[in-house]
């Protein structure tokens, strides 16, 4: 018997599956230009992450805070991780907003070094005027609990990741504590969100913005209605989101039409499937009257 | 908390709910065989079995990717009755492990497990192979099995995580009947959607008691249910009094009633 | 032209990307490539996770102390030697034994962690059914109030015929009980699809880095 | 004086009573297993049960032992302070057993080289990578200067300078396995799309309960977002559209903490609870099952 058209929809094979999804990702990758046509709509959370910092921009125009910028990620998630952390260090270079970075996982000190230092050749930045490096830092309890002491900020960090003590680092010299934070960016694949909100967070209530990879987005869901979260953004759609926000086009615009891609794709299948099942099982049943 | 003093009421609760579970088992063992309800997953296994012998091709089983710990001692008392039919049926059952221990302790079950069935001469040491103690290794040696000993029927029980989907299109892939149950809820998605069956949530932990029909389990279940019970009795009731004390603060109400409410609802409260 | 053949060849990124493409190509076909990179990778996992536990366990927690003159650490030595009981028939029972403590040990964990993990969960789940006083301001107040107590209303009755749904040692006669435990189920498969399609994300970004791998960082086809 | 027994002795300035005590230490643990041993048969089980038993006990009395309120040890117990000693002694005995998977592996392979199974070849690569990444792991941890290959070529991918053991080590770790870990785990991509395509069918109304809300998730992660993007977060400036809860990201928010938080902690119930039963079951050696019937 000849196979319809209907049965072959619902049994495509696997193979032609894999083919596909190896091409909608690969050809975004290699063509730049088609990965950035795929249009990028960036979500209210996202919205919300960019709408922070420019407001921290406009508030504070002498550049007297500094914002911290926590990374927990490592070569594991760098697919997600690593769009996020350059997307969001670009927009605060653009807007030539102090910052300093942190690392809870020791890989985390190198990766973001590279991006810090890559983006800040670009945007003349200078180390120790416009940014500094704390580097890695094995105990996270103990750290938070330092930096939203009064004045502790100072002596919990001590050095930067060169050994400096932090006096001598002009970016640091007005930063006491909890109060000269204007923002935390915390990037990470973990469920660190509860600890920086329980322990620094309600402090002040510091703006605290979220850059998990897309599985953990979900936690942070009700802190974001309660306004404890100021922002989010999810996995490498949100890097995506925020490469078209600050008008910078690199490998994370090109991931999220991949993504985008992907996504249609699967949900053509599932149409595929569904209508070949139905419309066959139909006519089947007409045969058999 | 870190101790029972940070709070008694909990742990009170606690020792009680225990106390439930061990008298039930206890009563178990006396009387009537307590009653358990359908496992549809469960059911399917005999005939996984019986397909699996009619190709000629063995039956796979994974006891997940933790070490020995409750939940893999579950999965291998599982899997010592399926290798009882398998072993019946004249079938070859392989088992991968990632934990030198559980390889030790499958060893054992299936040996038994042939022996009382009469077969000891179809178990080979070498069908309980250890592979690899980290995650994705394990599933690409999981993987690679599947398809060299084209399994016909592949029984994924105990704790997974992401790797879990490789292991199960795979199985899917070179056709064999799946039977997959974990406790690790996140994973259910994809054995629904990459398996024939799926044992879900703590239907897990009664599948022993299903499968044997052994008295004590039995009455470890009948516990278990009086202890959900009691907890969502406890949720349900905290639901009340905490709506009860929230429509009485908005209203401008106080008084010794007001005072109770508040005890209820922080009675279990941390702190 | 010889800087990128040297690129291409160093060997570190040439086992890496030679490695990726054998067990990606795993999904088209079952090949020799694919078969021997599988047991490649299974021999490094197996040379790490013993080195690891050396380097990790063994070395910090029982040579160093014992070196340095804790001489108690060497009682641990006959006790570890039981498991190898297995091999034989004679001290077979010596290897239950120890796994018996080891047993014990992970199960007298479990009031610590029923108390402390699970039953927070039981008292997160007091929501109530009355709406918290209106915030001034709000142009959608019985909207707001309206929703708030349905969703908690939603909240329990999900939690309430879940719960339902996993006895086991009850018949259904109750056709209200009938009715709830099924309904619990059709919340479990909202709540599973929910979950699959929120993985799905971060599995298709593991895979873009890779392709990121092979083309931006091993062949250098594509920009970064 | 039992302080002072166990108390550490220099190998250095007191040897002799160093290694009598190591003998000691061996010998004594050896007789209590003999005597064990010799105990009769019968016993087994229930020498198998008290040792299971006081196995569970410490963690269990540190629990209910009352901790202190105030004071320099507050939050602790007279019991409390051992913790990290029993998780030592634990994973010490525990890593024990390294071998015993090591052995089950390295015969399965051996054996199928000795016979020339089909695809012994595989199992020469595995023995091999095996060994290389012990003794590399090992010399990274020890002598990670150490050179390994000297500089051949001035030239080429073998780079000018030397490779020393860290090289060797990060060739086969970074290079091989992480590279392998990450391709292994992106397998998972090309599983859930084929997955996905076959599971997703309006066959049932389970099955397209999964489905419509695997798809609102999906969507409102990402373009999904353009198609209710007529209705506007907002009426006007701080004015809330009651309409945008419609939005697809708002429901896709909504599946997952209205719906899956629930549905998940009603499933939390069942598996604390059977947790509970099981290891209760194991502590008073009431288990049942395979494992746990056999005679000894």
């Amino acid at each position: 018997m000849e196979t319809s058209l209907w049965q072959r929809m619902q049994t495509i094979d696997r193979r032609v599956i894999y083919a596909l999804l190896l091409l909608v990702i690969i050809v975004p990758i290699l063509v730049p230009s088609l990965g950035g046509a795929v249009p990028i709509i960036p979500s209210q959370q996202s919205l919300d992450f960019y709408n922070t910092i420019e407001g921290l921009a406009k508030s504070d125009p002498e550049r007297k805070k500094l914002v911290i910028v926590d990374g927990w990620w490592a070569a594991g998630t760098r697919g997600e991780n690593q769009w996020q952390e350059q997307a969001i260090l670009t927009h605060l270079m653009q807007r030539r907003i102090h910052f300093a970075t942190l690392s809870f996982d020791p890989q985390n000190k190198t990766l973001t070094q590279n991006i810090a230092q890559n983006l800040a050749a670009k945007y003349h930045y200078v180390y120790g005027q416009d940014y500094v490096l704390w580097g890695y830092r094995p105990q996270f309890v103990p750290t938070l609990k330092g930096i939203s002491s009064p004045n502790g900020l100072q002596e919990a960090i001590k050095t930067d990741q060169n050994g400096t003590p932090l006096g001598q680092i002009p970016v640091m010299k007005d930063i006491k504590d909890l109060k000269d934070i204007g923002a935390i960016i915390e990037i990470t694949p973990t469920g660190s969100l509860g600890t920086w909100i329980g322990l620094v967070q309600g402090k002040y209530n510091t703006p605290l913005l979220y850059a998990p990879t897309a599985v953990m987005a979900p936690d942070a869901y009700p802190f974001l209605d309660s306004g404890q979260v100021s922002g989010l953004l999810t996995g490498v759609k949100g890097a995506g989101d925020y490469e078209q926000l600050t008008g910078t086009h690199t490998f994370g615009t090109r991931a999220t039409g991949a993504l985008s891609l992907v996504y249609a794709l699967i949900i053509v299948f599932v149409i595929l499937g569904n209508v070949g099942y139905h419309v066959g099982r139909a006519a089947a049943r007409r045969e058999g009257q | 908390m870190q101790h029972a003093s940070d709070q008694w009421h909990v742990a009170i609760l606690v020792v009680l709910l225990s106390l439930i579970i061990v008298v039930r088992i206890l009563l178990g063992r006396h009387g009537a065989a307590p009653f358990i309800r359908r496992i549809a997953g469960l059911n399917a296994i005999d005939e996984a079995v019986g397909r699996a012998t009619e190709m000629g091709r063995p039956v796979v089983m994974v006891p997940g990717i933790s070490g020995l710990d409750i939940v893999t001692l579950q999965a291998l008392s599982i899997f010592s009755y399926v290798a009882r039919n398998v072993a019946r049926f004249g079938n070859r059952t392989i088992v991968p492990t990632i934990d030198g221990l559980t390889t030790g302790v499958a060893q054992e079950t299936l040996r038994d497990a042939y022996a009382d069935s009469g077969r000891p001469d179809l178990f080979h040491e070498d069908d309980v192979r250890y592979l690899t103690d980290q995650q994705f290794p394990f599933a690409l040696g999981v993987a690679g099995l599947l398809t060299r000993e084209r399994a016909a029927a592949s029984f994924l029980f105990g704790t997974f995580a992401a790797e879990a989907l490789i292991m199960a299109e795979v199985g899917q892939e070179v056709g064999a009947v799946q039977i997959a149950g974990t406790p690790s809820t996140t994973q259910i998605p994809f054995f629904i959607a990459a398996c024939d069956y799926v044992i879900i949530g703590d239907e897990y932990y009664a599948a022993t008691a299903y499968i044997s029909r052994d008295r004590t389990l039995l009455g470890s279940i009948v516990g278990q249910d009086y202890c959900k019970l009691i907890l969502l009795a406890v949720a349900l009731l905290g639901c009340v009094a905490f709506t009860w004390y929230q429509w009485l603060t908005q209203h401008h109400h106080a008084g010794p009633l007001i005072e109770h409410l508040k005890y209820i609802v922080n009675y279990f409260k941390p702190g | 032209m010889s800087e990128y053949l040297c690129h291409l060849f160093a060997p570190q990124l040439l086992l890496g990307a030679v490695g990726t493409i054998a067990v990606l190509s795993r999904v088209f076909k079952e090949n020799r490539l694919y078969r021997l990179f599988e047991h490649i990778f299974l021999g490094l996992a197996l040379g790490y996770g013993v080195e690891i536990t050396w380097t990790e366990v063994l070395r910090p927690q029982f040579w160093d102390p014992l070196v340095a003159g804790q001489w108690a650490w060497i009682m641990t030595v006959p006790v570890g030697l039981m498991f190898y009981g297995i091999y034989t028939r004679r001290f077979e029972w010596m290897s239950r034994l120890l796994f018996g403590v080891f047993f014990g040990l992970a199960a007298g964990t479990v009031f610590q962690d029923f108390s402390g993990g699970f039953m927070p969960q039981v008292i997160k789940s007091y929501k109530p059914l009355v709406p918290p006083p209106p915030t001034p301001g709000d142009h959608f107040l019985t909207l707001h109030a309206v929703s708030f107590v349905l969703n908690n209303l939603l909240f329990m009755t999900i939690l309430f015929c879940v719960v339902l749904y996993f006895l086991f040692a009850f018949e259904q006669r109750n056709r209200f009980i009938q009715g709830s435990a099924r309904t619990g189920r059709w919340f479990l498969m909202l709540a599973f699809g929910a979950i699959f399609g929120s993985t799905i994300m971060t599995r298709m970004a593991l895979l873009i880095d890779r392709m990121y791998f092979l083309f931006v960082e091993w062949l250098r086809w594509a920009k970064p | 004086m039992f302080h002072h027994f166990f108390a550490p002795v220099s190998p250095h300035t007191h040897t002799a009573e160093y290694v009598g005590k190591l003998l000691f230490g061996l010998v004594f643990v050896f007789a209590i297993l003999a005597v064990l041993q010799a105990a009769p048969k019968t016993w087994r089980k229930s020498i198998i049960a008290v040792f299971t038993f006081l196995g569970g006990i410490y963690y269990a009395v540190e629990f209910f032992w009352p901790a202190d309120k105030i004071g320099p040890n507050a939050g602790e117990n007279w019991l409390t302070p051992y913790q990290p000693f029993v998780a030592n002694l634990s994973a010490v005995v525990g890593s024990f057993s390294v071998g015993i998977g090591m052995i089950s592996l390295l015969q399965f392979h051996t054996r199928a080289i000795a016979r020339q199974r089909a695809g012994w070849g595989n199992s020469v690569a595995l023995i091999l990578c095996f060994a290389a990444m012990l003794t590399f792991g090992l010399l990274n941890q020890y002598a990670p200067h150490l050179t390994i290959i000297p500089p051949l070529l001035p030239f080429g991918p073998f780079a000018p300078r030397a490779q020393n053991s860290h090289d060797v080590f990060n060739f086969l770790y970074l290079g091989g396995y992480a590279n392998l870990d990450a391709a292994t785990f992106s397998l998972i991509a090309f599983y859930i799309a084929s997955a996905s395509y076959r599971a997703f069918r309006v066959r049932s109304w389970e099955s397209t309960l999964l489905m419509v809300s695997a798809l609102i998730v999906m969507l409102g992660a990402t373009f999904g977002a353009a198609i209710t993007g007529g209705i506007h977060p907002y009426l006007s400036p701080g004015v809330e559209n009651p309409w945008a809860n419609l939005r697809i990201e708002r429901l896709s928010e909504w599946l997952l903490t209205q719906i899956n938080a629930p549905a998940q902690r009603g499933i939390l119930f069942g598996i604390y609870v059977g947790g509970l039963a099981v290891s209760l079951r194991l502590w008073l050696s009431l288990e049942r099952g395979a494992y746990f019937d056999k005679e000894i």
